[in-house]
């Protein structure tokens, strides 16, 4: 995910899905519960769009999984520091797979302007990211874009996608395997 | 504690009525609440089919404006980098030679000119500090998007299409000051 | 609804006797072998429902309620030595900070 | 499939569910198998028609009593197995002397068996609470107002041992 | 020894070592960094007996951004984008607070206008800030309902920013020496209609909770703490006021004309989560009718300082006039000469004073500025308050403080 | 019995489970609706038209999703949970009288799948034995917050479950039967029990909410303090189980209020119709009947805040029990007096 | 509203109290400002507190200031108190070196000072003598050096995207 591998699905082998396949993925993209990894300022736009006006409901997403073992998506939202890295990697880890990942927000996806010492510059650098929503923070229409996105994403997954080398390589990449939870 | 400003009043009352105390008046009047809001009309934007339309003076997406002969205004001064809290502009000036002058309205210009859109942090900096008209924010909303590549935005989608123009004339900093 | 017992169908009393008697026997196998307290008052549940068993069994055996009856009054004195009994071993897991057996019966004196 | 074949299966489980809660290591283990073998003597209630007697068995034993026990063993967070063990010749000698046990009940309980067996009346109502309640409020009411006072004095018991002296917090 | 001494000490050894290992009835909890709870990023390490808590340790700072050594780094116009992630709830109260404290050292008067309309703009920001925190008292009691009552309000104080500055949340509004723009028409009809809507949604969610007596047993005497012991922590704003201290920097060091309006400080009696949230209810009451005073007294004038030096000429003059242009060169890049010294300036900000300790060597940067953050000093007072008291308490407690990561860990 | 009345049950007992789990899994989706409608909101609306395939999409995502034991927990008693869960909130269904019998080509089928003489004692039990559930569940998650959780929920369901048994006895006071048929035969009519007994429905309907985790209830899971409460290690299809039984204890909760006090299958007016359409009258009855007590069931928890733990042993204990047991009193006075005892 | 108490009455009944411990006494921007030797400060913030005159009873910030280039006063330790009754505001300043950045803690004083303290040393290094818990609170644990001090970078070294050349710093 976050890495080449994404076109790969959209555009390879993994856009011919199979009927039950393709019932499945549209499930789950119909069902996502998101994890709100909720920092800073990002998590307030965040709790807007789960408000009356833009209503995350309406994508099957209000029921908010502070569980990772229960969440499909996990939201990151706000600055994640040096000190908080290793929690993100292990919430993470912890989730069940299939599992995505939205960086809302410019500290999650780069940093953005706290360009310091303490500050990870991007989520990308510990986890795979599957989609950046710039913004600092980004509307909630904007974050309804990025969900959206990620819809797209989980749409066009094939079933055995998570069983396959290249995402265990792409995993250990980020030092993360896959039976160490 | 003496009152420091004479104008202290307490709010909290923690004593509670009968009625009160009893839990279901308070109760059912909660859920009579709730219930008139059974038949209200939701204030809910479907955002994907219905679109909000933002102020015009909103902090969006970017443009790089073109004067009305279809000129680029940007000169490459910098002044937009500098003032950039992020630091996400970056650009390379060039000078503009004989059979640009269509092109480019000063006599230096921009070659490179990239906005890392996720390092950008929307606040309006280098609208203010543009001292040529060139680079304004708009009343778009940014996408999202898959690779953290495709948020470099450079010349080729910042500048605007010369067949479609984007109106930031209600913008102050055009010059023109909304008035009361 | 009504169903016609098991006796009725020509089963034993036999069967019961022998049942309930390896129930009450592994009870007390139970608090023989076992050194934690609570698994100790559980044994003895086990042998309460081993003799209720046997209650119902030869109340319905004889078509007299009186055996069902008495299994009530079991289950009253059962209900109340497990309150008392584990409010007992949680006094005394406050105080010594082990359910075993063993070192309740060394702390006599 | 006659009832009898399934009177004889349900008691080999209710005997292995039994042994279960002796040799489980765990005590929540040991607790659930318990409730499993109240269920199976439930079911050998119905089977003689005491339905009134098996669903009190499931709601007292079942769903306080046991519900209790195992309320214990997780507020004291006993769930770890370092229950020490008895030696092997204690357990050896505990089960000589259960297997005594058992020759000498089954003796007993068959001689009382011969005596009686001239007064069998096997009535299929008896187990319901029709006639179960007349008994308990007209023969038994003593007994009935007795235990309901053991009952009050298990509650006031329980709640003195269960509150904490205060000098233990300070 | 003899055989009974020595049972008696392998009885001792055995209970010795069965209290180590067994943990038993008291049990360590990690509340944090991300639990549902804490709405922000800090760990709180309880010690728990039963739904006791004894004893809390915290840790902060996994979102340290460090903001005070950015600000050593930037020119002073860009460092309100970082104010505004201080209390993100209610940025362009700090916002503003930094621009009088550069007015402040570089000693610019401000006309009336400014002043009324910044009091209209940080009244706002209050409000906003005090709703999510009330509400999010509402929801962690389990009551999410009200939450998105309140916040389709705060979505209207969203568009109210939005007129005047661009965007919602990080608002970066304003300028040093007044606004970037007068309020727009469409902002005063909106204004107009908010204070019109807003009370009624308002008194509903009040009585969704204020008077049911499941919250109020919830909240009364949940995280409790007298006046001393928060003047000891150091306490402002409405953690202070509700155990009973008016205190409160826009009565007793005014700024931008507050000693002009009529409002009072509302207080509570103990201190605990239930006068918190009375508290911040009756400040939304009072903001909305300094909102009131404001807009119907709003006095005619610019929406600027005469300050060329600080203040961005308008657009037309730098394309037209040579000065003008200059001075737009000398602010953008940071060369206009800033007095030397040092100022302290504070504002009543959404958690309280919230304190700007400016050093200027005259540079294009501040030498030094350090933010007096309300929520990184009082919530170190919330092991004291909770001890003793059950999970569900400090869960309350901690919401009602309103802590603010993003303000905690700076 | 008969081979024909067997394959008649079996065939009703499908059917209704087959409904159970449709209206569990509607309920889920009605609850996101009647959520969203009392928060102004649109609710599920993307899946499918009104979103009415959201259960399914949930359904289909957590039957496909990685099915993962925590190292730590207990890895037999950990996917016990969840079924003992689920078999208890569906067992307590077989007792419940859904209509009068309807007549099928000459066979009287009757619509319901026992007629235990006990029956309310039978529901008792399968309450009662509910909470082993949780508590397998969370104690053999291994996790300080499940355990936690598992602890809240066994003594609030025991605190609860003895107000509502007292409330039953006082049902079964001016029944004189413990059979469910025979409690809603005696309602005929309008004759409804509430009408007699507004004191026990109203202590019962809380107990109802305690004994389903429903809030202000719902403190085994309340998930600004426990995160998911019991259910925290849960993942996948397991998670989902506990979600079901949860709305399928809902379900049935409803359904008993209904019988017991207020007339289960009998409907005003009902002496005007026989036979069949009498029974399917008597279905639509039932159903509404449980249905509004679904919706109240939904409409309180979207209001109300939840209780501290203490404050709902006190609440159970201090005020419930003590309550229910006056009630019991008056009744049985009333019932000496009306029998003519005191005579 | 007006404050009760002036900025002479204050600085003249300090130095009255402590003579020579009061090095300096200014008032930029009207806000009194004083100097103080770094062995008297937690006399001094004591004695405003419990003089009732004063009553100069609640800590409003400490912060620290890096100085490199004076030699031996390399720290700056800010005190700002505030008199809540008198509606009065100062600062209080010590200097201490680079080599021995030592300073009394006045959390006995003021509860309030725990964290301020972490934070200045955490910030700093600035060792605050009788701090009971004297650890970094904002930064890692691991961090191996104080991050506010000036000769230290702001920015995250493993950044790529950015040419420092536009930026002018």
């Amino acid at each position: 995910m976050g890495k080449i591998e994404d076109v790969e699905v959209i555009n390879g082998e993994g856009f011919q899905l199979s009927n039950l396949e393709k019932v499945v993925a549209s499930a789950r993209a119909n069902s996502m519960w998101p994890l709100p990894f909720a920092t800073s300022c990002c998590g307030i736009e965040y709790m807007a769009t789960m408000g009356s006006n833009y209503d995350l409901a309406r994508f099957g997403m209000e029921r908010m999984s502070f569980s990772p073992r229960q969440a499909d998506l996990l939201i990151v939202a706000g600055t994640i520091s040096k000190k908080l890295g290793p929690i993100l990697k292990q919430v993470y880890e912890q989730m069940s797979e299939p599992k995505w990942v939205l960086a809302v927000g410019a500290c999650a996806s780069s940093g953005g302007i706290f360009d310091t010492y303490s500050v990870l510059q991007g989520i990308d650098r510990i986890i795979p990211v599957d989609v950046y929503v710039p913004g600092c923070p980004p509307r909630p229409e904007q974050i309804i874009d990025g969900i959206m996105k990620i819809h797209e994403l989980v749409k066009h997954e094939s079933l055995r996608r998570r069983d396959s080398e290249e995402y265990k390589a792409m995993l250990h990449s980020y030092n993360i395997e896959i039976d160490a939870k | 504690m003496q009152s420091l400003s004479n104008r202290k009043k307490v709010v909290s009352n923690k004593k509670m009525t009968f009625l009160e105390r009893i839990y279901l008046p308070a109760i059912f009047g909660g859920m009579w609440i709730t219930f008139k809001h059974l038949f209200r009309k939701n204030n809910t934007l479907k955002y994907p089919e219905e679109q909000r339309v933002l102020v015009p003076i909103y902090r969006g997406l970017h443009v790089l404006k073109r004067d009305e002969q279809g000129r680029e205004n940007c000169t490459a001064c910098g002044l937009c980098a500098v003032a950039c809290p992020a630091e996400a502009i970056t650009m390379v000036a060039a000078e503009r030679v004989k059979g640009e002058e269509n092109l480019y309205r000063e006599e230096k210009y921009a070659e490179l000119y990239e906005i890392d859109m996720l390092r950008c942090i929307f606040c309006g900096l280098c609208e203010e500090a543009c001292p040529k008209e060139a680079i304004f924010l708009t009343d778009r909303l940014l996408p999202a998007n898959f690779e953290r590549d495709e948020f470099i935005y450079g010349k080729d989608r910042l500048v605007e299409p010369i067949d479609q123009r984007i109106d930031i004339s209600k913008r102050q900093h055009t010059g023109k000051r909304t008035e009361l | 609804m009504v169903l016609a017992t098991i006796f009725q169908n020509g089963m034993s009393i036999d069967f019961y006797i022998v049942l309930s008697t390896i129930l009450f026997v592994i009870g007390v196998v139970g608090v023989l072998i076992r050194r934690n307290a609570i698994i100790l008052l559980m044994c003895i549940e086990l042998m309460l429902n081993a003799v209720n068993l046997l209650m119902v069994a030869f109340s319905t055996y004889f078509g007299k309620s009186d055996g069902q009856i008495f299994v009530f009054f079991i289950m009253v004195v059962a209900a109340a030595e497990a309150t008392v009994g584990l409010s007992i071993l949680v006094m005394a897991y406050r105080n010594i900070r082990t359910t075993d057996v063993g070192i309740f019966n060394n702390l006599k004196g | 499939m006659n009832l009898e074949t399934f009177a004889i299966i349900m008691g080999g489980l209710t005997i292995g569910s039994a042994l279960m809660v002796i040799i489980s290591k765990n005590p929540v283990k040991s607790v659930l198998f318990l409730v499993l073998t109240f269920f199976f003597i439930s079911g050998n209630y119905i089977l003689m028609n005491a339905q009134f007697i098996a669903a009190v068995n499931i709601i007292v034993y079942a769903g306080a009593i046991m519900v209790l026990f195992l309320f214990v063993l997780m507020l004291l967070n006993l769930s770890k197995e370092n229950e020490p063990k008895n030696s092997v010749f204690v357990k050896f000698a505990a089960l000589v002397a259960g297997g005594i046990l058992f020759t000498v009940l089954i003796a007993a309980l068959k001689d009382g068996l011969v005596i009686a067996a001239a007064t069998v009346d096997q009535s299929d109502t008896i187990g319901l609470v029709e006639n179960l309640g007349q008994l308990l409020f007209t023969k038994y009411v003593l007994p009935f107002e007795i235990s309901s006072v053991l009952f009050i004095a298990a509650m006031v018991g329980a709640v003195l041992l269960g509150k904490r002296e205060k000098q233990l917090i300070d | 020894m003899n055989t009974l001494e020595k049972q008696k000490s392998k009885i001792e050894a055995t209970v010795e070592s069965s209290i180590e290992t067994i943990d038993g009835d008291i049990a360590t909890l990690n509340l944090g960094p991300t639990h549902p709870s804490t709405h922000g990023i800090f760990q709180n390490v309880l010690k728990v007996d039963g739904e006791k808590i004894l004893s809390s340790v915290q840790t902060v700072g996994y979102i340290h951004r460090a903001f005070e050594k950015i600000a050593e780094r930037r020119p002073y116009s860009q460092i309100t984008p970082l104010t505004d992630r201080l209390n993100y709830c209610s940025s362009p109260i700090n916002n503003l607070g930094w621009y009088m404290t550069v007015e402040k050292l570089i000693g610019a008067e401000m006309p009336k206008r400014v002043d009324y309309m910044r009091v209209i703009i940080m009244e706002l920001a209050r409000i906003a800030d005090h709703l999510v925190c009330n509400s999010v008292i509402g929801v962690d009691a389990g009551a999410l309902t009200g939450f998105t009552y309140l916040f389709q309000q705060r979505e209207k104080i969203y568009e109210l920013f939005e007129e005047v500055c661009g965007a919602r949340l990080t608002t970066n509004l304003g300028r040093i020496g007044g606004f970037e723009r007068d309020f727009s028409p469409e902002f005063h009809r909106k204004l107009k209609d908010f204070l019109k809507d807003f009370p009624k949604v308002f008194n509903e969610f009040d009585k969704l909770l204020s008077r049911n007596r499941i919250f109020m047993d919830r909240t009364i005497g949940a995280g409790a703490i007298s006046a001393e012991r928060a003047l000891q922590y150091s306490f402002v704003g409405p953690n202070l006021r509700a155990a009973g201290v008016d205190y409160d920097v826009r009565v007793l060091n005014p700024y931008a004309s507050y000693e002009d309006f009529d409002f009072i400080i509302p207080v509570g009696t103990q201190g605990d989560t239930y006068d918190r949230f009375q508290v911040r209810q009756e400040e939304i009451r009072q903001s909305l009718r300094i909102i009131e005073q404001a807009f119907n007294n709003l006095p005619e004038g610019d929406y600027k300082a005469d300050i060329p030096e600080f203040f961005l000429p308008p657009k037309e003059e730098v394309y037209n006039n040579m000065e003008a242009l200059i001075y737009h060169f000398k602010i953008v890049m940071g060369e206009t000469p800033i007095p030397v010294g040092e100022v302290y300036h504070s504002v009543e900000g959404g958690n309280g004073e919230l304190g700007y300790y400016l050093i200027s060597d005259g540079g294009r940067s501040p030498y030094r500025l350090q933010f007096r953050r309300p929520c990184f000093i009082y919530y170190q007072a919330y092991p004291e308050m909770i001890t003793g008291q059950s999970i569900s308490d400090a869960v309350l407690t901690l919401s009602s403080m309103n802590v603010i990561a993003g303000e905690l860990d700076a | 019995m008969e081979t024909s009345e067997i394959i008649e049950k079996l065939l009703f007992i499908g059917l209704l489970f087959l409904i159970t789990l449709g209206i569990a899994a509607y309920a889920t989706y009605l609850e996101r609706k009647v959520a969203a409608w009392f928060q102004d909101r649109i609710g599920p609306d993307r899946a499918g038209p009104f979103g009415i395939l959201q259960p399914l999409a949930d359904g289909g995502k957590l039957f496909f999703k990685e099915d993962f034991i925590p190292a730590a927990a207990d890895k037999w008693l950990f996917i016990l949970g969840p079924g003992i869960a689920m078999f208890t909130s569906m067992m307590t269904g077989a007792v419940i009288p859904w209509s009068s019998d309807i007549e099928i080509a000459g066979n009287t089928i009757e619509l319901q799948v026992a007629d235990v003489n006990i029956g309310i004692l039978f529901i008792m039990g399968f309450l009662s034995i509910g909470v082993y559930g949780i508590m397998i569940g969370g104690w053999a998650s291994n996790n300080k917050f499940s355990l936690f959780s598992a602890i809240r929920a066994s003594s609030q369901m025991i605190s609860y479950e003895l107000a509502m048994g007292i409330c039953v006895i006082t049902i079964v006071m001016l029944t004189g039967s413990l059979s469910l048929n025979k409690i809603v035969e005696s309602q005929h009519g309008m004759n409804w029990n509430v009408f007699y007994q507004p004191v026990a429905f109203i202590i019962f309907f809380i107990c109802a909410l305690a004994e389903t985790n429903r809030a202000p209830f719902d403190l085994p899971e309340c998930e600004s303090e426990l995160i998911g409460g019991y259910h925290t290690e849960y993942g996948a299809m397991k998670m989902g189980f506990y979600l079901f039984s949860e709305y399928v204890s809902m379900f049935i909760s409803s359904a008993i209020i209904s019988i017991l006090f207020f007339g289960g299958f009998n409907f005003p007016w009902m002496d005007h119709f026989n036979g069949n359409t009498l029974a399917i009258l008597g279905v639509i009855a039932m159903f509404t009947k449980t249905f509004i007590f679904m919706f109240v069931f939904m409409w309180i928890r979207w209001t109300l805040p939840r209780f501290r733990f203490d404050q709902l042993m006190h609440l159970g204990w201090k005020s419930l029990i003590p309550m229910a047991l006056i009630n019991m009193l008056i009744t049985g006075i009333v019932i000496a007096f009306n029998e003519g005892w005191f005579n | 509203m007006q404050s009760k108490l002036s900025n002479t009455a204050v600085s003249d009944a300090l130095k009255a109290k402590f003579g020579a411990a009061i090095l300096t006494s200014d008032t930029p921007y009207d806000f009194l400002t004083i100097e103080v030797e770094p062995s008297a400060m937690h006399a001094v913030i004591s004695w405003l507190k419990k003089e009732e005159s004063l009553d100069i009873s609640f800590l409003t910030n400490i912060g620290g200031v890096h100085y490199p280039e004076q030699t031996d006063r390399e720290f700056a330790i800010v005190y700002h108190l505030q008199s809540m009754s008198n509606n009065f505001r100062m600062r209080l300043k010590a200097y201490v070196s680079l080599e021995n950045p030592e300073i009394d803690s006045i959390v006995d004083i003021y509860a309030g000072a725990n964290w301020m303290e972490r934070e200045t040393f955490d910030f700093y290094g600035i060792l605050f003598k009788g701090h009971p818990n004297l650890i970094r609170i904002l930064n890692e644990d691991s961090m191996d050096y104080h991050p506010m001090r000036k000769e230290y970078h702001l920015e995250d070294a493993t950044r790529e995207d950015k040419d420092d050349r536009f930026f002018g710093r």
